[in-house]
């Protein structure tokens, strides 16, 4: 599986509480996308100011049907280049590159998962617990977000979950607090792993309950990105590889997906001292 | 509905068929003048997968150190108007990982690998050098002197003609292979230094490495990077980086150079060969579009073509002639100048 | 139907009401942080058409000489990715009009001038600073040494700190109201010029003037100015105008700066008072946007206002500042960083 | 009579040949808008790589209706601003300042006046044929272009005019010729004065036409602008004031129409050695 650039075009935008879920026509795209995948989108055209793609987890990804191949992703308004792509309607022209990364790790054997998702985080799970389930697996579902409006994908994961646990920041969906004030009674409940994508600081939480009940966990993180495809440098967080040492990793190409005990929480932003090629001194 | 196409290798036009694209650099010839830039197309494996890179006329990689590189803290990146700053600081793996991994594979393939170098003092360019020295695909060094000079409190070697041509003088003794200084245009007089380091043995020249910038984030009011500063690239830069090269190729003429800075179309490429440069690199842009290099490679060659040119190399520096002394046979003078402006 | 409307002065954002926008330069006090631009509002007339200047903190005026000029031949500009190129060459009616003429027309209406003068000789700016001093309605000099110093084979003042500091320290002993020296990022270290020139007396620092660049006409091959090299305005600067406020402000912090380069918005003037400027000219943005300088007072008061600061002036040098040494009292830290990345 | 800046919207754009004529809603400009008058509009939004706006002459201009103020131009694609411009649909918003510049100037008495205009030059002067004709003066006509597909306005023109010529350089519509080619008998017939727009050597011959049939012709100019409101000194040109001095004169506040013997044909491009301030030695 390689990604492709494709010139799309938008077939539908709605808004889904303070987000917006765009599907756009892009063949070629969903030719080998799986759950965790993500794909880069082009902003204002050529003679726009903006000159970088943006990056989107991918809901799902269709490779025929009416409309020869479909992807759809949600967004939150962030800064310039979201608020361009939420003015799109349908027919507008969008150019997209994918699918990128590298997707969550699935089990072999039908266990029991649990899924947690923060806010637009959600995206890449549904599909996920979807291909659990296919397989077999018993999947529960943690959501999370500071309000119902930025909750996203309940109603879907309500369906192909076998629990479901819903918290908010103001207690105005679900129960008032954080996804990790409820995951341990998720997990309790007899779970061998964790998926989770969302805000860094919960991703970090998570990886600490899933070690702490000493079960693994996958994440898929979050980082600013130039490229998007492996040649800038840009996207790096410290990992821990299997032979012991941490290296400063391209989340695009080596991620977005990781193990949750690889990935150094707590040096995220830092370059840690005993990294492969610290200190910095120089240029 | 609009058109939803696969965008794969740009579709040929018929009459860019008929240009000639070859360019030599000190000697070396290419197929063409079209290059990845040092830093944005890692050594060529990436950007394969959405095309072939033997079509171009090399690849020039990241900057490669003596040893393993861990660069510096994220944030790395913050977009700026037309351009982007970056403070990747040089991660890399380090000469001989990249001497056993990266460039055989561009070797294997055919792919002409301009090998960029980087260092900490005059003594490790050499030995990078060194290593490089005879291995399989290499055609050309590019030493890429905006780094700091540990020994002279971190100034920055391109900053200074007399370290920067240290630093030239002996990668050149230990080089087999044409050697391209790569200069900052973040100084007083880029001729001073572009002569100094002439002098002291480059073959040719590569400009513009990215000029120094800063971007506060409004949200924490703190520098958008962790490292506070970082290079400036992309379309917002090719002014600056065409003036260093008109100022550079109308003081040195013969003095072949690699331009760079804020190339996204065949007309921007265009625009760096009449100013002076012989070919060019396509940095920034790759991130924005996966395929620009290819894409500004044909744009390029249908350019010249519909103006009436039969070779890429006759528009090098053709900018600095006067228009009367330069229609080249058989052109339609002046190319796509609007009908409009020439009407009743 | 989108809504149709006449732009005017931009509508009050109650929560800016309560926000204290005066500024003080070099002991001066401005009511608000926003001027003009020199040679991007001429003397202030022509935008009166759209809105009251005196509404601004000051209007910078066009560079003036001692004699009438003509400028330079045209094609005088190109536009460019997030910028243009201007070759102007100083076109203006010469002191003696000037001052019969402008000044008095800003100082009738109350509008804080600060007036910039340019000259080819360091005694030229000593003369002009003589003919202006004591002028109604003059508050402050800005002193545009990007000019060829006719006595140094065209040397560019602002790129020679000797020849810098010769002239702020003739305008310094003429003037009665405090010297801002206009610097040019087109150097190696523009600290060290910051610094010979706040030594030969500068009260304050005017950064950045354009940026020296060129176009290449793609039709024509020949450079889009008439003068080939022209000066690189407009956003596309503004990363490497707040990098020499960063570096200038981190090694001076005491001296006052006058902040442009690129600005277009609020929140970019807040990046420029973040990185060290204690106010801001408008240039390049008033071409797109006749209202701009007004725009981006309104836009940067409610930006001040909606991260909790009580003034302008509290925000001066803040990026420098750790965030944790700096949240202003009763602010909202940490202001709209979006809720995403606080949340579960 | 003041400019304004009004966030207009497109109410329609048809192609006229090889040219786009729009209408835009923009109350406000067209008080006090007079034929020879100009627009500048902003292109791309405020994420455009484009930071300058574009002029144009307008073609009309009303101050009332049912949409409230529309204005009229029309326009050839030639980089990339007008190529955005093309691709405007009705209800997309566009920024338009105007009116900017100085009119022509209007005769006194009903003379008889010629009008001449290469390609979109004609833009101007079919308002300004109307409001000659209805103040009582005999109006002709020379519309000239390189092609047919360039001529703008021949229709509208005949209506107004008494007697009209038309020259294509490729002879595919009227006479194959240049303006200048039939100007000499269209003056014979007993013009009193000659307006022209278009391309500036066009200009540059009807001036040297009209003078030498002894009368007075005012043209309207056409250079790069920056700013377009008189601030930024690109748009200039030599101009020879009634005190005999040559200054470098703004053309978008001074201009675009000047009386045709006032103007350096000669030396536009270049700074002639006499004008005020002139020869430029330094920076
Ligand atoms: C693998 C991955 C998956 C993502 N999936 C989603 C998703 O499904 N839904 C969603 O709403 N957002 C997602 N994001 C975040 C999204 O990419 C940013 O919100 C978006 O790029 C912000 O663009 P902007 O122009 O609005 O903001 P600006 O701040 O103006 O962006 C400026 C620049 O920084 C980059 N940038 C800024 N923030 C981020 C960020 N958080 N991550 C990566 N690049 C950033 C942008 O690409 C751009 O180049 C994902 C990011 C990554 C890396
Ligand atoms: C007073 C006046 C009236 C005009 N009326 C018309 C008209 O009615 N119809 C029409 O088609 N064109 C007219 N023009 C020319 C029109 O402004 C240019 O064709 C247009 O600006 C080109 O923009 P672009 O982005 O396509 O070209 P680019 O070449 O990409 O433009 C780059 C920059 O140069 C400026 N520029 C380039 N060419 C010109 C030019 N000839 N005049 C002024 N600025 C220029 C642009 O404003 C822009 O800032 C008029 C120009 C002036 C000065
Ligand atoms: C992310 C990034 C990394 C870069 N790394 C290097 C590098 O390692 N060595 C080097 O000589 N230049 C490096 N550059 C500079 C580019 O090679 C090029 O000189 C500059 O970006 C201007 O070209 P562009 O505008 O086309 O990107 C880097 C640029 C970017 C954007
Ligand atoms: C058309 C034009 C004319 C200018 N003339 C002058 C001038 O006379 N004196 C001066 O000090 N700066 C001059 N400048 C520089 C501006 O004052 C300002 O320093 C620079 O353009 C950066 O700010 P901006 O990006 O907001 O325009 C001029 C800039 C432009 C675009
Ligand atoms: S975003 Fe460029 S390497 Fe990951
Ligand atoms: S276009 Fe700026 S002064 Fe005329």
């Amino acid at each position: 599986m390689s990604p492709v650039q494709v010139q799309g075009e938008v077939l539908s935008i709605r808004r889904v509480g303070d987000y917006h879920a765009m599907t756009v026509v892009a063949p070629g795209i969903a030719d080998g996308a799986r759950p965790g995948h993500f794909i880069a989108v082009g902003i204002g055209g050529p003679d726009s100011a903006m000159v970088l793609r943006r990056a989107f987890a991918l809901v799902e990804a269709q490779d025929r049907g009416v409309y020869g191949g479909t992807v759809e992703f949600v967004f939150a308004v962030r800064g310039r280049g979201t608020a361009w792509l939420a003015e799109r309607r349908p027919h507008d022209p969008l150019d997209v590159v994918g699918p990128l990364g590298r997707p969550f790790q699935l089990p072999k054997n039908p266990v029991h998962a649990v899924v947690v998702g923060g806010g637009y985080g959600a995206a890449p799970l549904l599909a996920l617990a979807e291909q659990l389930r296919s397989r077999g697996c018993r999947v529960d579902a943690v959501l999370g977000a500071s309000t119902g409006e930025r909750l996203f994908g309940a109603l879907e994961a309500k369906r192909m979950t076998t629990a479901m646990a819903i918290t908010t920041d103001d207690g105005s969906v679900g129960e008032q607090g954080r996804v990790t004030d409820v995951l341990p009674e998720m997990i309790e409940r007899g779970a061998d792993l964790v998926y989770a994508c969302g805000p860094m600081p919960m991703l970090q939480a998570v990886a600490e309950l899933a070690a702490a009940y000493g079960i693994p966990a996958q994440v898929a993180v979050e980082e600013t990105m130039a490229c998007g495809i492996g040649v800038c440098m840009t996207c790096v967080l410290p990992v821990r590889g299997t032979d012991g040492v941490t290296r400063m990793v391209r989340s695009c190409v080596e991620g977005p997906v990781f193990h949750a005990d690889q990935v150094r929480f707590d040096a995220i932003g830092t370059v840690p001292a005993d990294a492969l090629g610290a200190p910095v001194v120089t240029a | 509905m609009t058109d939803v196409a696969l965008v794969a290798a740009p579709g040929h036009d018929d009459a860019a068929l008929g240009v000639d694209p070859t360019t030599v650099l000190a000697g070396v010839a290419y197929a063409n003048p079209v290059f990845t830039a040092s830093g944005c197309a890692a050594a060529g494996q990436e950007l394969a997968q959405f095309f072939d890179p033997s079509l171009l006329g090399g690849v020039v990689t990241k900057s490669i150190m003596l040893k393993p590189r861990s660069g510096r803290a994220t944030p790395r990146m913050a977009e700026t108007p037309s351009g982007m700053l970056n403070s990747i600081g040089l991660q890399g793996p380090g000469i001989d990982a990249f001497l056993e991994r990266d460039l055989p594979w561009l070797a294997e393939r055919g792919i002409p690998a301009v090998v960029s170098i980087a260092g900490e003092t005059a003594e490790d360019y050499v030995k990078l050098a060194t290593k490089v020295r005879g291995r399989k695909g290499l055609t050309m060094l590019e030493v890429n002197i905006s780094c700091p000079n540990v020994e002279s409190r971190g100034q920055v070697f391109a900053c200074d003609p007399a370290a920067a041509a240290a630093v030239i003088a002996g990668v050149r003794r230990a080089s087999s292979v044409p050697v391209f200084a790569k200069l900052s245009p973040d100084v007083t007089s880029i001729v001073d230094v572009a002569q100094a380091v002439v002098e002291a043995g480059a073959h040719g020249l590569s400009m513009i490495n990215t000029t120094l910038g800063v971007d506060i984030n409004t949200d924490t009011l703190r520098p958008t990077l962790a490292n506070v500063t970082g290079g400036l690239s992309g379309p917002a830069v090719r002014p600056i980086a065409l003036r260093c090269i008109w100022q550079v190729h109308a003081a040195m003429p013969e003095v072949p150079i690699l331009g760079m800075g804020g190339i996204r179309s065949g007309l921007d490429a265009l625009q760096f060969l009449a100013a002076g440069a012989s070919a060019v690199s396509v940095g920034t842009a790759v991130f924005g579009d996966p395929h620009a290099p290819l894409r500004v490679l044909e744009e390029l060659r249908s350019a010249l073509a519909h103006r009436g040119f039969s070779s890429a190399a006759e528009v090098v520096g053709i900018a600095h002639r006067p228009v009367d002394a330069r229609v080249p046979e058989g052109a339609d003078p002046p190319g796509d100048l609007p009908a409009e402006t020439l009407e009743t």
